[in-house]
């Protein structure tokens, strides 16, 4: 097992983690969370940095790369608790990338590397992960497709002007491109979501018809799951990291009785176990983002169910702990950890939680 | 007991239960705090206030209390039962905990004539709300660092510096206050004075604290050159140390005297139990999860054990070989196990459990709200760590750090 | 929930307590375990206290209590890691009692009082718990039983007058009470098991005929399960209690880096969480015990596999904990810590564990 | 790479692919130790070392060791794959390991021209086995507590005083020694002093030590009066802290340097899934227990996480914020999960899981054996909270206790 990191993926690394430093610290999260507003000028530079376009053909005017070279880009974003669409815009163009048609590509892929926001609306009111539990149903007629559904935390969606969205048609599940505005204003309701940096929507899409092109190629829901679940863990990759460097600074120089508080072996050794899990994730992280570069196959997907389940697990825990350890300081809304225990809940609970990936990583490892 | 008392018992439990069952408030239509230190709206505290007030008249706080400050002079049992009972019908629980667990029982049990006939009735119809001034933002849990300074001047002290974490300090007619009043002692731990202080003098100035969650329901409370009667001393100046501690063995539970009710909802295994039967984990009802039935499991025995502890502890013979380890260790129990009960609540519910208190959350958020307030719990009153440190110290008798 | 102690079982506590202090000390449980031979003169000691009677109905000479009495011998004994056959002579003596005819009880039960021992072989070759994969056969020929199988795992039978056997008569598992001297020679082999203070055995019942009269009532395997398991449960309770005490004793006296390593949080945090489990697991067992003494019934059930779940988790990390805190000292042989990691390794896995334990109870909790 | 190495690199690996499918010794017929630790009888003896000097004259350990002093000279690499095909065939581990992996090293490292050539060769070969005496009896994991003296005396040094835990004690021909030339020094960890000491001289007797397992393969060695010559002083007198430092280096693994080979027969998660696939828990496939395939994917992810952070160390620009976190942290995570994994592996097996060591256990008993043993690593070369405080400290920069 290798890992390998091409010099593009370093160069993006080594950008974002100073981007973010600089462009958005947390106290603009901060501002961003209070205002409900999207924050547009951020968004900007992100695309005039080519990231809107990273995993789409150059031929479309992207870097032709694959989604896996978001990872350090997301990774960096997830260290801040920096809230942007940049997963969803990022999931929707490697998807028209892979199952669109070339009319498709045509028209939607140099819209998203010019900036145009994608969503995506996999999830429904029934909270199911596994998207054999879709409701949402496209009947063919009148040479389009008829929905009946709602989907859920569709995030910046009112920023977007494209939404992609799961429905089956007869009993298989398949991607549909929505145009943003041929959705009547008033079915698209803002939703409270625990992580409050991120912006999330319910979308009722009873009674929309769309055209019959605007339907993705079959299988494109696979790469959808593997997708999102990539970017998810590389978010959470970088919430491990940050809320570690956050509660290892308070520990430095926070006293209780008389004595730094990092010197209780109470405090310091679960803060040893957090690193460690926090290095664990991030090497199967990387491993998961070279796997799926040759592939949505079954290593990638085991690779990618592991960088997952160890996700969940080690944010879930790095983040209880925080808030823990920052003692009075930590039960209150200005201290940070809050931020991380919440991205930590929406990553968790979004992607399918870590009992979810181990009970299909158990049909791929050991059956 | 004789068949007196025993038919008496039996006739109260009987009262009890009906009372409580037809005196039940309705849902106020609008998400309850669950525990005294949530209280965080208006609307919630007047709910609250009135549901104890109505309690009280009917009998059924204070009942082991002496019948000469407004309690009911009768024995624990009848407190218990009714107690008892409050749990069983889930009914709100009593906003004035600090008066009827901490200040209360204090002021009973080392408080002057005086103090009690003042102070006592008042407490229990929650008609005087207390609050604690015990921790401050520097000091961490350890009330040795206490720096708020009361000086003596004339017939007033003059107090100064702020204290933390105080619950319901904006509704607070009174706090039980730990200051200063001499820096010249050889111990940290002396030169502190106790006091019972009223909240309504210039200078006081309780400032809401802003929650992990969002809402409000503690206070920073800061002291500007604030006045307050030389008679609010409770016993001598010097001893605020050891009548601080005296308090603390009413919070630990290590002590009786508090005067019944209850301070928060109770939230316990059966209730995570009940919601696995009614909402979804992908696609299927959470209680046909393996893994959720597997942990399910493991609660209801945590749970059943904490039971059966304070059970087993009543009986001579089987005290146990540490003594104190079953009450002392209560807090570490009960709030450890609340933080991961809690938490593990929110897998039963798939992706919803990312939602926050609104309507679209699975009842109204509540089990997301809990998880992120049980923090106050393991973390308030001394961490679980600290509580870690008192139970191996103090109870296996292993060295001091 | 009530908890209670009749007057005789706190005396059978008060005696066993002292009992096992004065006459069983650890030196001398390690002197039977290297001698391997059975300690007759305290088994003897302990007839003559009453306790191969104390579940016996006074009408055949005992003391006519419920099994659930024995719980504070047991404990006790468990304390110091004392091997006997008072366990499997007390499950023998209550399944006849409850499940024998009025011969059978005649003939056997006066025989235990004076200090006959019993030993039980419930577990065969494939170490299920389920007395369902029973493999041992009871075929019913010529006015007998002719038995084909081997049972495990049956402790000290060669000093033991009786054994009582499970087998299947056609798809229903009975218990079979037989005689020790009906064993033919070289069908009794010694096992080597994890605990040293085990004496146990293997036996090979094929080609062994006994008679009609031999079999307990039917239902029997029931009482059977819960009685060892509470008995099992109150070892397990003492063992916690004992290693425990063991290594907080130890952690009070020995120093490293200057200080007495009791007062490291990396080890006094988990001495403090071995104390709670230990407090809940006596809990659960009293609590058991109570419940039994009104019959095998769900609730019994319940309480007994709660406890034995209990014990089993409290004891394994208890004594894998004292192991490691023990240090050095702890990985040698002449440390007791091990005595107590192999003890709970053994009461673990013949109950049936905390795992299988917890799955029968998802069915009696949940459904 | 060039070309032509690539192509000798491939040829190498097949010659070694090769001359271990051919070579790899047939079962004893006794069960063999799992690591050089647990070495407790001559039959186990004599077996690893006639396999590690087949294996050297086969050239495949010290291979990256310098040619001039029995060495093969050639790239690390080479070595790497060879090590790696040990470990993929299954094949004994080397015995000598104090020698192959300490004190090989160091004398590479910092002993003089004399010392290679006398040691290196006979290392290799495991004509001359090593062992280790750092920790005595009372001193725990602080090697500043070192009692054992050395007293100059002419051309001599004489040692008085006891180690503890040295592994082939009784096959050792040398020593890497621990021990205190002067008392007068400030710091506890001056007056020390590292040597190379013969075990073949009057006065030192090493008595093997009865582990847990009830099998031998640890000493206790005492020092009488016993006499050896000057010239083992490695450096100077007082240079011992030093020295013993970076002999502990290459313990932890933080640094290169070793023969190659391994130490310890591999037990990893695919060996439980592997034990899972054949024994029965409660009278069905152990794979096929709900509960069990659960934490086999768990300890799968895990051990695939330990493999992961290698290979991810290597990659610039993934090497992490905390430099140091994977290599000092190896063997924390390595030897507990041992001991969970193989604590785990027990709960396979049904009711056989209460068997030891005897032909009528799964294995042969290897497993419980391997559980009791695996507290020889999370205790000894500092124990599992030393190496919390170590990573803790070291690289996360919390303050000491």
């Amino acid at each position: 097992m290798k890992i390998t990191l091409s010099d593009e993926q370093r160069l993006l690394l080594e950008t974002a983690q100073s981007f973010f430093i600089d462009r958005c610290p947390i106290e603009q999260t901060r501002k961003n969370m209070s205002n409900g507003k999207f924050d547009q000028s951020l968004w900007q530079e992100m695309v005039e940095l080519g990231w809107a376009g990273v995993n789409i053909p150059e031929e479309f005017g992207g870097l032709g790369l694959g989604i896996e070279s978001l990872v350090p880009i997301v990774e960096s974003m997830g260290r801040f608790v920096v809230g942007s669409p940049i997963k969803s815009t990022a999931v929707a163009a490697g998807l028209i990338s892979s199952f669109g048609t070339y009319e498709q590509k045509s028209i939607y892929l140099p819209r998203i590397v010019k900036g145009e926001i994608a969503s995506i609306g996999f999830i429904e009111e029934n909270g199911a992960w596994d998207d054999g539990f879709v409701e949402t149903v496209a009947e063919l007629r009148d040479g389009g497709f008829s929905l009946t559904g709602k989907k859920c935390f569709v995030t910046d969606v009112d920023c977007s002007s494209l939404v992609l969205v799961s429905a089956k048609v007869k009993n298989e599940t398949n991607i549909f491109i929505i145009e943003t505005s041929e959705i009547p204003e008033g079915l698209v309701k803002r939703e409270v979501v625990i992580d409050e940096t991120v912006r999330s929507f319910q979308i009722d899409l009873n009674g929309l018809f769309i055209g019959e092109n605007q339907v993705l190629g079959s299988g494109s829901n696979r790469l959808a799951d593997l997708s999102s679940l990539l970017l998810n863990a590389a978010e959470m990759s970088g919430g491990v990291s940050g809320v570690l460097q956050l509660t290892v600074d308070y520990l430095k120089n926070r006293k209780a009785f008389d004595r730094l508080i990092g010197s209780y072996q109470s405090l310091k050794h679960p803060m040893v176990d957090i690193l460690i899990s926090s290095e664990a994730l991030r090497s199967h992280l990387y491993y998961a983002a070279n796997c799926l570069s040759s592939g949505p196959d079954k290593e990638a997907e085991i690779a990618i169910r592991m960088a997952s389940a160890s996700g969940s697990e080690a944010f879930a825990y790095a983040s209880d702990r925080a808030i823990q350890f920052h003692g009075g300081f930590g039960f209150t809304y200005d201290c940070n950890a809050q931020l991380y225990m919440r991205r930590a809940l929406w990553c968790q609970y979004q992607g399918g939680d870590q009992v979810y990936q181990k009970k299909l990583l158990e049909t791929l490892l050991l059956d | 007991m004789s068949d007196v008392a025993r038919i008496e018992i039996e006739e109260f439990r009987e009262e009890v239960r009906n009372w409580f069952t037809e005196n039940k408030p309705q849902d106020p239509g609008f998400l309850l705090p669950e525990t005294f230190m949530e209280v965080g709206t208006d609307e919630q505290f007047e709910f609250l206030r009135d549901w104890q007030r109505k309690v009280y008249e009917a009998g059924y706080i204070g009942i082991s209390w002496p019948k000469d400050y407004g309690g009911g002079g009768r024995p624990q049992i009848f407190q218990d039962i009714a107690t008892r009972e409050m749990v069983t019908q889930r009914v709100p629980f009593m906003p004035n905990t600090i008066g009827l667990n901490w200040a209360g029982p204090l002021i009973l049990k080392v408080g002057t004539e005086e103090n009690k006939r003042k102070y006592i009735k008042n407490i229990l119809s929650a008609e005087d709300i207390w609050c604690q001034g015990f921790s401050e933002p520097e000091a961490g849990s350890d009330l040795g660092n206490t720096r708020c300074s009361a000086r003596r001047d004339g017939d007033d002290y003059i107090i100064n510096g702020s204290k933390i974490w105080t619950s319901l300090g904006t509704y607070a007619k009174y706090m039980i206050l730990l200051a200063r009043t001499s820096k010249e002692k050889s111990s940290k731990y002396a030169g502190l004075s106790f006091f019972l202080a009223p909240m309504g003098v210039d200078g006081i100035d309780p400032e809401p604290i802003q929650k992990l969650t969002g809402e409000y329901g503690f206070c920073q409370t800061f002291f500007d050159d604030a006045r307050i009667p030389a008679d609010c001393l409770m016993g001598e100046e010097g001893d605020g140390w050891k009548t601080a501690m005296i308090t603390l063995t009413f919070e630990r539970g290590a002590s009786g005297g508090q005067a019944g009710g209850t301070s928060m909802m109770e939230l316990n295994a059966y209730d995570v139990l009940e919601l696995a039967r009614r909402v979804r984990r992908n696609g299927k009802l959470a209680i046909e999860d393996t893994y959720v039935r597997e942990k399910l499991v493991s609660f209801l025995i945590e749970f059943r054990g904490n039971q059966l502890m304070s059970a087993r502890e009543k009986v001579p013979g089987l005290t146990g070989d540490w003594p104190g380890a079953v009450s002392l260790s209560g807090k570490l129990r009960n709030t450890e196990l609340r933080r991961r009960l809690t938490q593990f609540s929110l897998s039963l519910m798939g992706a919803n459990a990312a939602r926050f208190v609104s309507e679209n959350s699975v009842d109204g958020g509540k089990w997301q709200r809990s998880y992120l307030n049980s923090f106050s719990a393991t973390i308030g009153g001394g961490t679980s760590e600290i509580q870690h440190n008192i139970v191996g110290e103090r109870v296996l008798g292993l060295p001091k750090d």
